[in-house]
């Protein structure tokens, strides 16, 4: 058993860093354009990011990261309240906004670049209405999925409205108001890059794009290492809120599925 | 009778309104000659409906968005019960599939154009990475998630390992697998639209590219409904097929989360 | 910090329902609980199901009552009537002769499913202390309330945990508590014990008996289980199916204090339980 | 039965990468009537009237060439495609074509597809000869290139032709460019951008540079031929690979592009008429613009001055070690 461990452990940390390795040595001395050594990526990733463009580009998108992200969020949560607890407002939107929903977020880049011109503004706009659908609707399913015993338990119990709202509806829901966040986030992020590539000089995406369409090779795929580096923090940092604010529900679900 | 009659009219409502007022932002000129008018552009819809230069790129966009989604799927469920089924390659496997994961497709988007030009096999193989991950998580998890009994029971009928994969793990990873294909299919469509919007891939998402640089407006927003309409389809599609295909598993709403 | 003073307790905890009391019946003059002609008719037109049909009976002050029938006569639709859940088609209950039309300030229930009833995010404490938040009460009060209701339960212990680390019948405690912790004058049951082991089950209905003494509650419990019933109340009405009407209201008159193997096993006992039971089995 | 799991798992991916990987390229045989296919990009510019011309006018078809074209998004996506063999040929201006020869990119220059006529630097009428222009409102306080520093300025592609252009311009005027707050925006944003004073100036190609005009904004300077002086600019390119396995037919291109390219020079309302019908643009508008031209040889001079141009603007670090034999055929 405990042989075993160490086995699993030696394989799943050797095999990642073998192929570090292994992509190291084999391209030390690429001559192939688009295939640059590791050691000039890294140089590069080193030189542009860490010190060049860290707070003209690499901040600047990630602001409008959260801020289109936050924005997101909270109008997601809140319509999908408002979208649950009141029928007539539900029926009235319903068909728009799982139209809306269907259109590729990045196809309203362009939309929102003609409309709105090609600032903070419009990355932003783009950022939080493509990321705003899966939490709202997230938020309607979850909140539509209460069961009506706690419902019936906050009537029973005299709750005010407020209370129910806030600590029945909101922690009951929240397990599904995450799965939409989860969901929301990447298209912020899926966001963010597009609208640097199709409307803007600045950004993260926007340098990447420019690296790739001058054959800069080597600092396109700095960019390509920060943008996965980012994408695989943000989802761990998101995995690390989740784990707090929704621990009961990952407990009870782990006892669930032992028993 | 009164009620189930309401919800309708509202939508009805809902719609009429967000036209109306489309129509009456557009008139009002707000944003220049950037929001055409709801008549306009769907006029410029049904006009483009009747070219073929749309139905070619429609089907381009179809054809990449299915066939990749296609290979995805078979190689994807392939990967999975193979990383699913052995403990050392599951072990060997986890940190690059943890790292690409949230990846998305976009990111490496520049390599693609770079290495393939601005071709169906470049939106190809950017659909291709991005299905390819969520379905092979999923299966794996399937696979670890079937159920041991089931397995001990199939070996003591004599069952070999390949046929217990086949009649026992699979099935139970079904569920799982309809969930990644249910998010893989309308990801697929979007993927390929960005792979043309982006880096020049062919079918509509290049046709919206060209619109807006030509400030060809209605034909940008009809594209986009276009799109919208398509997204819709697909949706509405793999929910049926999931139903059709699961329909003997009572719980397999139950593993969504 | 605001003023805070004891008047802060509201109209609903006007007695102070702790005081330890003789374990008699104080027939008042007029019954606490009161349901006149009730019926309850779901849809409309040729869809229309009529669930209860003209139930008529009352709860007098300090009693427990419990509600037999077969399953799916209608009981939960009645105590969703009396909590004020649901309006009735026609007919009332009242409360002190007062009408429910929403869920009475004075009245506190018990559910069925307790995994379903307790809020999974809180921990147990904080789950007693939720229908506690809009009463502002002092801290010192709202603690001291919690701690002898947990008390009461036997579970001081398990006031950091979560409903979901609890065992069922543990769980279905912690419901109880909560209940306590309200200080309501009618406490309602719905099914409470049924999804609990036999063990756990007798140790809920001893817990029952004990509340009515130590708190002179009125109580009114919704079972299936005959025997449950006879043990537990002062007076059991029989419903008959469907729709839900009353067959008869026993008289339970067993002795006090009760226990589970001395009152169980008392020819008295299986007596009343076969008037009950044959009540039940008679074709309707 | 364990050992098919890793077979089926090998098959599915080979399948995979099989139809990712597809780019042979194009089989360099001729086909069965004896002519041979030639897949070219374009991106779509009134200059296209070119080529459009060689195919209309059966030069192709001469050189026993069939020539296909599709429409590319932007050079550099040409080049990309061009170099991986996905296409034969490509159209680039000489700017995105000396940044992928700096990275080492194999390609070779097949033939003139643009440009200025020589002597075009000294013409009187600078915007009746260059198709690009950089435009301001009608009442703006930039009187200059020098006044540009601290404005916000439009371009197509960021280290790409208008860029560099206008760069120069600002140079020559006295201005650092560095101080320029470059947008990416695409040409008809870009001008809408302008009007609603989004953007303090606007670089531009036909059609929307006479487009902007028309609707009310000056022409400040025309940087293209003020950066070219003179000779090819716009070329039709192709990867190392092509050249090799496709020589003869790059060859019949270059003839049939050139005899194009003469009779596009000659035939002005003709090639201007295209023009329209290729960027969809009124033909008043296209004639109120610049007349293009388009050269018959590719000078090694043309492009070493770019080059130098471009090493000594600070966009590339040194000037390109052009190999020799750069240009096909030469």
């Amino acid at each position: 058993m405990r042989n075993l461990a160490i086995r699993n452990l030696v394989i799943g940390t050797g095999i990642p860093v073998l192929l570090l390795v292994a992509w190291w040595f084999l391209s030390a001395n690429s001559a192939d354009p688009f295939f640059p050594p590791l050691e000039t990526i890294l140089l590069r990733f080193q030189e542009l990011w860490l010190f060049d463009h860290f707070q003209s580009d690499v901040l600047l998108s990630l602001g409008n990261l959260f801020l289109g992200f936050a924005i997101a969020a909270v109008a997601g949560v809140a319509l999908g309240f408002a979208t649950a607890l009141v029928p007539p407002v539900r029926w009235m939107i319903d068909p728009l906004i799982h139209f809306l929903r269907g259109i590729p977020p990045v196809a309203l880049v362009p939309i929102f670049i003609s409309l709105i011109g090609f600032g903070t503004q419009m990355r932003v706009t783009s950022i939080a209405l493509a990321a705003f659908f899966p939490t709202m609707i997230a938020t309607v399913d979850g909140i539509r999925s209460v069961s009506n015993d706690l419902m019936d338990v906050a009537r029973v119990y005299r709750l005010s409205r407020k209370e129910r709202v806030l600590n029945v509806l909101l922690p009951a829901a929240m397990p599904q108001i995450f799965s939409g966040l989860q969901v929301s986030l990447q298209v912020a992020f899926i966001v963010m890059i597009a609208s640097e590539m199709l409307g803007s000089s600045q950004g993260i995406g926007a340098m990447t794009l420019l690296a790739q369409q001058s054959f800069m090779a080597a600092d396109m795929w700095a960019g390509i290492l920060l943008l996965g580096v980012i994408g695989f923090l943000v989802n761990i940092l998101f995995g690390l809120l989740r784990g707090k604010v929704l621990s009961w529900y990952i407990g009870s679900r782990r006892l669930a599925r032992a028993a | 009778m009164k009620v189930s009659i309401h919800p309708y009219a509202l939508s009805a409502v809902g719609i009429a309104g967000a036209l109306v007022i489309w129509q009456i932002l557009s008139a009002a000129n707000l944003a220049g000659n950037a929001l055409p008018a709801a008549t306009t552009v769907f006029a410029t819809l049904a006009s483009i409906l009747g070219t073929g230069a749309f139905w070619s790129s429609l089907g381009a966009t179809l054809g990449v968005a299915l066939l990749a989604l296609a290979v995805a799927a078979v190689a994807g469920v392939a990967l999975g019960l193979l990383v699913g089924s052995f403990e050392p390659v599951r072990y060997a496997t986890a940190a690059v599939l943890e790292f690409l994961k949230p990846v998305p497709p976009i990111v490496i988007l520049p390599l693609a154009v770079l290495v393939l030009g601005p071709t169906a096999e470049m939106s190809f193989f950017l659909v291709v990475f991005g299905c390819l991950l969520p379905i092979v998580m999923q299966t794996v998890d399937g696979v670890q998630g079937a159920d041991p009994v089931a397995r001990d029971t199939a070996r003591s009928y004599g069952m070999g390992e390949g046929e217990i994969l086949a009649r026992v793990v699979l099935p139970s990873a079904m569920p799982y697998i309809g969930t990644a294909m249910r998010v893989a299919a309308p990801a697929a469509l979007v993927v390929t639209v960005v792979a043309g919007l982006l880096g020049g891939g062919p079918g509509l998402g290049q046709n919206i590219y060209q619109a807006q640089a030509a400030g060809d407006y209605a034909s940008l927003y009809a594209l986009v409904i276009v799109l919208g309409v398509l997204g819709l389809l697909f949706q509405a599609a793999t929910r049926l097929a999931e139903r059709r295909v699961l329909h003997w598993h009572e719980s397999y709403r139950e593993v969504v989360h | 910090m605001s003023i805070r003073q004891a008047p802060a307790l509201t109209t609903h905890n006007r007695k102070s329902t702790m005081a330890q009391q003789p374990e008699t019946r104080v027939s008042a003059t007029t019954p606490r609980l009161h349901v006149a002609h009730l019926a309850k008719t779901y849809g409309s037109g040729g869809k229309a199901r009529t669930v209860i049909e003209d139930l008529t009976f009352t709860v007098d002050a300090g009693e427990v009552v419990c509600i037999v029938g077969p399953s799916g006569v209608g009981k939960t639709t009645l105590l969703k009537c009396l909590a004020g859940l649901q309006p009735a088609s026609s007919g009332t209950a009242a409360i002190d002769g007062r009408t429910i039309s929403g869920p009475p300030p004075e009245m506190a229930l018990v559910f069925q499913d307790y995994n379903r009833s307790l809020m999974p995010w809180l921990t147990v404490r904080k789950n007693l202390v939720l229908p506690l938040r809009h009463l502002k009460l002092p801290a010192a009060e709202l603690k001291e309330r919690c701690d002898s209701a947990l008390a009461a339960v036997g579970l001081s212990h398990a006031d950091n945990q979560y409903p979901w680390q609890l065992s069922g019948g543990m769980q279905q405690r912690v419901a109880i508590a909560r209940a306590l912790a309200y200080r309501p004058e009618i406490l309602i049951m719905d099914e409470p014990f049924a999804s609990v082991d036999a063990q756990t089950r007798f140790d809920l209905e001893d817990l029952c008996l004990k509340i009515r003494k130590d708190f002179n509650m009125t109580i009114l419990v919704v079972t299936h289980d005959i025997d449950e019933a006879v043990y537990l109340a002062d007076r059991v009405v029989v419903l008959g199916s469907r729709p839900a009407r009353v067959l008869r209201v026993v008289e339970v008159d067993l002795p006090a204090p009760r226990d589970q193997i001395t009152t169980r096993s008392l020819p008295e006992f299986a007596r009343q339980r076969t008037d009950v039971l044959s009540l039940i089995k008679r074709p309707a | 039965m364990r050992r098919t799991i890793p077979l089926a798992v090998a098959a599915a991916l080979s399948m995979a990468l099989a139809g990712c990987g597809g780019g042979s390229g194009p089989a360099a045989t001729p086909a069965a009537d004896g002519t041979t296919t030639l897949k070219v990009g374009t991106i779509g510019i009134g200059s296209d009237a070119g080529i459009r011309l060689a195919a209309d006018k059966g030069y192709f078809k001469e050189q026993g060439l069939n020539v296909e074209i599709s429409v590319i998004a932007n050079p550099p996506a040409g080049i990309a495609a061009a170099q991986s063999g996905q296409i034969d040929l490509t159209y680039t201006p000489s700017i995105p074509l000396l940044n992928a020869l700096s990275q080492n990119v194999p390609l070779k220059i097949v033939a003139a597809a643009d440009g200025y006529k020589d002597g075009a630097g000294e013409s009187s009428d600078l915007k009746r000869v260059d198709d690009t222009g950089l435009l301001v409102q009608k009442a703006s306080t930039i009187t200059r290139p020098k006044d540009l520093e601290g404005k916000s300025v439009s371009v197509p592609a960021r280290k790409a032709q208008l860029e560099v252009t206008v760069s120069k311009l600002v140079k020559d005027d006295g201005g650092d460019p560095a101080k320029v707050n470059w947008m990416v925006l695409d040409p008809s944003s870009a001008l809408q951008s302008l009007n609603s004073g989004r953007v303090d100036a606007a670089s531009l190609v036909a059609p929307f540079t006479s487009k902007g005009v028309s609707e009310g904004n000056q022409l400040l300077a025309s940087p293209g031929v003020e950066f070219f002086e003179q000779g090819a600019i716009g070329l039709w390119v192709a990867g190392s690979g092509t050249v090799k396995s496709k020589e003869k037919a790059l060859l019949a291109f270059k003839t049939a592009i050139y005899k194009a390219n003469a009779y596009a020079n000659g035939h002005t309302d003709e090639a201007q008429q295209l023009s329209a019908e290729i960027t969809k643009t009124p033909l008043d508008v296209v004639k109120a613009g610049a007349v293009n031209y388009w050269p018959e040889e590719v000078r090694m001079e043309d492009i070493e001055r770019a080059n130098n141009n471009l090493a000594d603007l600070g966009f590339l670090s040194a000037p390109v070690k052009l190999p020799a034999d750069v240009i096909f055929g030469k």
